[in-house]
């Protein structure tokens, strides 16, 4: 499937209220610059995050995910990211055994405090997305189609 | 194999005839010499029906269900993957161990693709056992060959592999109505407004009911391989389970399902130094 | 061990043959830098040792390293943790010595062998005569133990493994707090005035903490507490006090003579005081 | 139909310099049930506020979306400024286009475009928001004070003066804690018992104090108002209701052991008080100790009792009350020091005291009275070294933090042995002297005055020689190596949180640090709050603080429970998970997931068919239930949801992304 140039990646990151949602509202205090192609959804905790928003997510047209909580341990709601670890250790793997790319989907602890990581983290995962071209696996068909006529 | 069967008629009609039990669930002959049918028999006449010959492949634990509150026991009879199957009844917190007595019968492998991958052909749990316990066979392949093998492949492959799996999937949920792990009063597929699942039938939506449902019993699945001897398409779909199950068993060391009615599922619990790649 | 520590040699391999242990010298060794190399080049201290290491590997793949020296212990240790923890040194090092070394093989000390269980019942069976009422100063020297995320020595302050293994002679260790300072080492060379300070406390200490004879596990400790004692005995108006290897007091338990572990090689006459003490426990046993 | 209202910050050129507020509204009135849109410079100020509250009366919004800073800034404000109108306050939704797009982005169309996407995935999400109301629980007006330390002390009169119910709990047979240990207070110099005793005797006397000795928290259920917790009472073999505190019986026991309030500096019998004023003024048996009941004959103290207090067949009880708040003043240890520093004898060397060894040794009620005198041979000394920041200040070996108290006791303890024995040279070893307090500097200074010399730099070794302690050091500002033989010397060693308070703080559900403090709900602007809700703090079990400190942070913690027990009822907050009983199946999944127990199992009555059953559903408890959502993730059937970030307000964000 040709791919257009100026391909922006759609990336939706999903981060926790207390921790990476505050990195990144840091980020923005301190001036850091990264890709407008990063969304951010807040949700209270990382654990809140249920593996089918993922699947969602790339249904309906998103080109990388993200999945980003407190440090273990740092959790605000003190096991919350735990549960998290586990959910995702398991469901990133099943997700590339199902054929994602690897680079697609990212899960990543960023506290409040690492504006700069969450900085870093959105522009690597938008580099790395980029370089992949739009997301056409578990896609709806419709918009595959769609997309393929913009390529063109 | 005579013997067995007629014990087993004779434990049922035992049961049924002093009331222990309500009914009593088994095998039964059907108008083909190479199938049996669940049966589920109140009348203690009606025990000389029950059958045991190598065509009683069905796993019988996931009728439980359709009875949660039943006035007497259910009598039920149980083989390993029975067994197997009810601990994960009971841990799920679906059926009460007093509502149900357990009729032990060792399996000698019946003549299903699900029955080549056996490793547990005893009952864990019953009430009274018929006979003497069978030797387990050598597993005929590893138990995660198949995973292995699609693991192999590159991302774009394995895209392939399991899209067109999924392109014959007719959705008719068989997999999930024997499957002992899918326990839900209403399953997530079946609801409309979740927003969850689509309903076309396409790839896509195929493959995310795939995904989904591997996610949802993936950390529970006792590898009965019920799923795939019911599957219309013959897709190849505990290949998803059993992936999870790899997983964990290479997270945290050994990991298998339904060996009691008490150990909590991978998921729902953690420990503080799991493994971390997300740092 | 050939020439200055030539008593410690003797001594060792005395013991060693008679609890049946095998010593193999490993071919074509190398220095380890001692306390010189890595202050000039980090990767020079460590391609040194693991040159050594490599070589032991490759000739003798089942053997253990055991070293009688505290310093080559220090870096040999080093080197093996280095290569088993960082990658990229790993890669550095093989490099520069021009062989593989996966360091399979652990490197001890030679307390550290002399502490194993199989060993000290192998010596408690070899002891013939008891050094009865002889008080020691047992001295490991500062690299024997340090650094603990190297050598993995339990305490380093006060260690106690050859306390252990001078007990099986019938002597006395007594408490001291010098177990494990510095002697100064390879300063006497450049500074000599400074290992003759360092060396000078040490011995002050052991003498006043009630010590007749001083114990070492290694040549180069050996060396600067001996060496010094002329000046020390004009400085402090102290007597000199002897110190041996921890073989010689195995050997001398275990029957070896003084003509057998060159006793008379020492600096500061060494034979006197184990006689006593032997005296003082067989009535009158010569040495 | 909804009837969205859309309003766009500018944050004067905060946003409208990057992101052009004219695309956001062109795209916002484009958008399926927005009914009006508009843009002002300031939102949050009066007039914008005024604007947005005009435009819903105006249009007949139902919900509204503001498309400013982070939430984290405004939510709260937004949802206040509902409250008087007709909108239910959480149908609001906030799109964060100043920190997470106008201050990250440069180039001006792209950023405009994020924007316009952030604002849709906001204004999709709202159309499937629903009115919240918040839930109220009742109080029980009665606080759990853990500690009989001075903070401990200090909370419980606080509270109980204010006119509510306290319980006490102290794990020792006496409240009052190291603070009773002390000898002098820095900088003032008044004596500690002589402040401190006084509130002892108010706690045992107050109306509204049960003071609950040798007592250690067991189980703990509940939630904020509703606490319901197992109290351990320990056997004390004296039975208190009668025992006048005589002290007869201590007279003739013949057990000797170390006395663990003189820590280790003389015995105590095994019928004890803690030390001479302890409150309660009565003894307690020491079982491990006590001959008759480690199975051997004696039976002294009962035959001398002459009112028949003791009871040799005494046991552990268990109480069980409730409480509405509950107050953690644990307090701290000081670190085992001879297990870290073996270069400095590891214990070998009877001269080398702690700092609270020394406290006993000058304090007129310790074992010598009060007279300085080494323990080894019981004559003065000469020379003493003090040496601070022992396990504190090192990674390495013990604790990286500063212990804060520490600089002034030291100087505190310089300037006692210069008063009571003039002549004495007193070395101080330090790294940094820090006097950040009211006189605290000046202490210093005149403690210098007084003749102690600071040396800065680390003793690295101290050891025994011809009957004195050398100790070697740097004297990092000559950039020397020095040596001092001392007659004693005094470690300045570090505070670490109290044993236990890891089982307690996971009892209550609290967190800790990485150093096993207690740690707060905000570091500067909720200090006495752990992050349970009804669960406060007070004094160094948070971290390292002197007196005035740790009674300034009791007073309020006491401040911010007697502000709960005021109220009858209090509102939580109705942003939490909610259970669908159609759809739950009872599989239990949540209940363990639940880091706050608010998750359990319930059975209710329902049909089956015909058949009248009991069956049973997850039921969330809403005083307990924080909104993490954990469950939801967990729960395969979505019987579980969070109001507020519904599954479906999340996958109506995702989908607006996506269009």
């Amino acid at each position: 499937m040709p791919v257009e140039k100026s391909f922006e990646p759609a990336i939706v990151a999903f981060c926790c209220n207390w921790c990476t949602y505050t990195g990144a509202d840091l980020a923005g205090l301190n001036r850091m610059k990264y890709p407008e192609n990063v969304h951010v959804i807040r949700v209270p905790c990382s654990g809140r995050v249920n593996p089918q928003f993922i699947l969602r997510a790339f249904q309906k047209g998103c080109d990388g995910v993200m999945v980003c909580g407190c440090h273990p341990g740092d959790c605000h709601y003190s096991t919350g990211n735990y549960f998290t670890r586990r959910r995702f250790m398991i469901m990133k793997r099943l997700l590339e055994y199902n054929g994602i790319d690897p680079e697609r989907f990212h899960a990543r602890w960023i506290s409040g405090s690492e504006a700069a990581k969450f900085r870093d983290t959105a522009a690597e995962v938008s580099e790395h997305v980029k370089k992949l071209g739009p997301n056409v696996k578990y896609r709806e068909e419709f918009r595959i189609t769609e997309s393929a006529e913009a390529g063109t | 194999m005579s013997e067995k069967q007629e014990k087993m008629r004779q434990c049922a009609e035992k049961l049924l005839r002093d009331g222990e039990a309500g009914y009593v669930i088994g095998w039964g002959e059907t108008r083909f010499d190479d199938r049996t049918t669940p049966i589920f028999v109140e009348d203690p006449a009606g025990a000389g029906a029950f059958v045991w010959n190598e065509y009683a492949i069905n796993s019988l634990a996931k009728y439980l269900l359709d009875d949660k509150y039943p006035d007497k026991k259910i009598g039920l009879f149980t083989r390993g993957c029975e067994s197997r199957a009810i601990n994960r009844l009971l841990k799920d917190n679906q059926i009460k161990r007093e509502n149900v007595y357990l009729i032990g019968v060792p399996c000698d492998g019946k003549k299903s693709d699900r029955c080549t991958l056996c490793r547990e052909r005893n009952p864990i749990l019953y009430d009274v056992l018929l006979w003497t316990p069978e030797d387990d066979p050598p597993p005929a392949a590893g138990r995660f060959d198949r995973v292995k093998d699609i693991e192999a492949m590159s991302p774009d492959e394995r895209y392939v592999y399991w899209g067109e799996t999924y392109d014959s999937c007719i959705r008719c949920y068989a997999c999930r109505n024997v499957c002992p792990a899918c326990n839900c009063r209403e399953c997530y597929a079946d609801m409309s407004k979740t927003g969850f699942q689509g309903k076309q039938h396409s790839r896509s939506d195929n493959q995310i009911f795939g995904v989904t449902r591997a996610f949802h019993v993936g950390d529970r699945c006792i590898e009965c391989g019920e799923c795939e001897r019911v599957c219309p398409m013959n897709l190849p779909i505990m290949g998803q389970t059993q992936k999870i199950l790899k997983d964990i068993n290479e997270l945290t060391g050994e990991y298998e399902c339904g060996m009691d009615a008490t150990s909590e599922n991978y998921l729902g619990r953690f420990d503080l130094d799991d493994k971390d790649e997300f740092m | 061990m050939e020439s200055t520590a030539k008593s410690y040699r003797l001594a060792t391999e005395y013991v060693m043959s008679r609890i049946g242990v095998e010593l193999v010298e490993i071919e074509d060794w190398n220095c380890c830098g001692a306390t010189s190399a890595h202050t000039l080049s980090e990767l020079m201290g460590i391609a040194l040792p693991a040159r050594s290491l490599a070589t032991a590997e490759l000739k003798e793949p089942e053997l253990d390293i055991v070293t009688g020296c505290a310093s080559c212990y220090a870096r040999l240790r080093l080197a093996m943790h280095k290569i088993r923890t960082d990658k990229a040194a790993k890669y550095l090092i093989e490099n520069v010595i021009d062989m593989p070394y996966e360091a399979r093989r652990e490197v001890y000390n030679f307390l550290d062998v002399l502490s194993r269980e199989d060993v000290t019942e192998a010596i408690k069976g070899k002891i013939k005569r008891k050094l009865e009422g002889l008080k020691v100063a047992c001295y490991y020297g500062c690299l024997n133990v340090r650094p603990a995320l190297i050598t993995g020595a339990p305490d380093r302050e006060n260690p106690q493994s050859m306390d252990a293994i001078i007990a099986l002679t019938g002597a006395e260790t007594v408490d001291w707090a010098f177990k494990t300072e510095c002697c100064g080492a390879a300063h006497q060379n450049d500074a000599a005035s400074v290992t003759r300070d360092l060396s000078w406390r040490i011995l002050k200490n052991a003498q006043l903490s009630g010590a007749e004879v001083i114990v070492t596990a290694c040549p180069m400790c050996n060396l600067n507490l001996e060496m010094r004692q002329d000046g020390y005995r004009k400085n402090t108006g102290r007597s000199s006090i002897p110190v041996f290897s921890v073989s010689e007091l195995l050997a001398v338990a275990m029957g070896a003579s003084a003509r057998h572990i060159a006793l008379d090689a020492h600096h500061v006459p060494a034979a006197k005081a184990l006689a006593a003490a032997l005296r003082r426990s067989e009535g009158g046993v010569a040495i | 139909m909804s009837r969205i209202g859309v309003f766009v910050c500018h944050c004067g050129t905060n946003i409208a310099s990057v992101v052009d507020p004219d695309k956001l509204i062109a795209a916002a009135r484009e958008l399926p049930g927005v009914a009006y849109a508009a843009d002002y410079k300031y939102m949050c100020s009066e007039p914008g506020q005024q604007m947005i509250k005009d435009s819903i009366s105006e249009h007949g919004l139902d919900r509204i979306v503001i498309a400013s800073c982070s939430p984290r800034m405004h939510e709260t404000t937004f949802r206040k400024m509902l409250k008087n109108t007709g909108i239910n306050p959480y149908m609001l939704e906030i799109a964060n286009i100043r920190e997470q797009c106008s201050w990250v982005h440069v180039d001006k169309d792209r950023a405009s475009e994020k924007a316009v996407n952030l604002m849709r995935m906001a204004v999709s999400k709202i159309s499937k928001n629903e009115p919240l109301y918040a839930q109220t629980i009742p109080i029980t007006k009665k606080a759990l004070v853990i500690g009989g330390g001075i903070a401990g002390i200090q909370a419980a009169l606080d509270i109980a003066d204010a006119g509510h119910e306290v319980v006490l709990l102290e794990r020792e047979s006496s409240v009052g804690g190291k603070m009773a240990m002390l000898d002098k207070t820095f900088p003032t110099l008044d004596c500690s018992a002589c402040i401190s005793t006084p509130k002892m005797v108010d706690v045992g006397a107050h109306p509204n104090i049960t003071l609950m000795t040798s007592c250690e928290v067991e189980s703990v259920s509940g939630y904020i108002g509703n606490f319901e917790v197992g109290i351990k009472q320990k056997a004390r073999y004296v039975n208190h209701d009668i025992c006048t505190g005589c002290g007869l019986c201590e007279t003739k026991c013949p057990v000797k052991v170390e006395s663990e309030f003189n820590l280790g500096l003389s015995t105590r019998p095994a019928i004890y008080k803690l030390f001479p004023q302890a409150v309660p003024s009565k003894p307690i048996i020491d079982k491990e100790n006590c001959r008759l009941l480690k199975g051997g004959k004696c039976g002294i103290c009962a035959k001398l009792c002459p009112l028949g207090c003791v009871n040799y067949e005494d046991e552990d009880r268990t109480i069980t009350d409730n409480f509405g708040a509950i107050v953690i003043a644990t307090g701290y240890q000081l670190v085992d020091w001879p297990s870290m520093y073996g270069e400095y004898g590891g214990g070998r060397y009877k001269d080398i005291l702690s700092g609270l060894q020394f406290e006993r040794t000058v304090n007129a009620a310790g074992p010598t009275e009060g007279h300085i005198v080494r323990p080894s041979d019981g004559k003065e000394p000469e020379t003493v070294v003090i040496v601070k920041c022992v396990g504190s200040r090192d990674p390495n070996k013990g604790k990286s933090y500063c212990s804060r108290a520490c600089c002034m006791y030291a100087a505190k303890h310089a300037h006692q042995i210069l008063e009571k024995l003039p002549g004495t040279r007193v070395f101080i070893f330090y790294i940094d002297v820090r006097t950040p307090g009211k006189g605290y500097e000046e202490f210093y200074d005149q403690t210098r005055m007084d003749g102690a010399v600071y040396v800065r730099g680390r003793v690295s070794k101290i050891y025994e020689e011809e009957g004195q302690l050398v100790c070697r050091g740097e004297d990092s500002l000559l950039g020397e190596q020095v040596s001092v033989k001392a007659d004693m010397v005094i470690l300045e060693t570090a505070m670490e949180p109290s044993p236990g308070i890891a089982e307690l703080t996971s009892l209550l559900g609290a967190a800790r640090d990485v150093n096993n403090w207690v740690q707060e709900a905000h570091p500067k602007l909720r200090p006495a709050e752990t992050q349970v809700g009804g669960v406060f703090l007070a004094g160094t079990c948070q971290g390292p603080k002197d007196i005035p400190d740790t009674v300034a942070q009791a007073s309020a913690a006491a401040a911010k429970v007697i502000g709960l027990l005021n109220k009858s009822e209090m509102e939580t907050s109705p942003m939490i998970s909610a259970v669908e009983r159609d759809k739950c199946s009872g599989c239990g999944v949540c209940v363990g997931i639940c880091p706050y127990k608010a998750v359990t199992l319930l059975e209710i009555d329902d049909r089956h068919g015909a058949k009248r059953i009991k069956r049973e559903v997850a039921n969330v408890n809403s005083g307990l239930c924080q909104g993490c959502g954990a469950c939801t993730s967990a729960c395969r059937t979505g019987a579980l949801d969070l109001l507020g970030f519904r599954n479906k307000q999340i996958l109506e964000e995702v989908d607006a992304l996506c269009l």
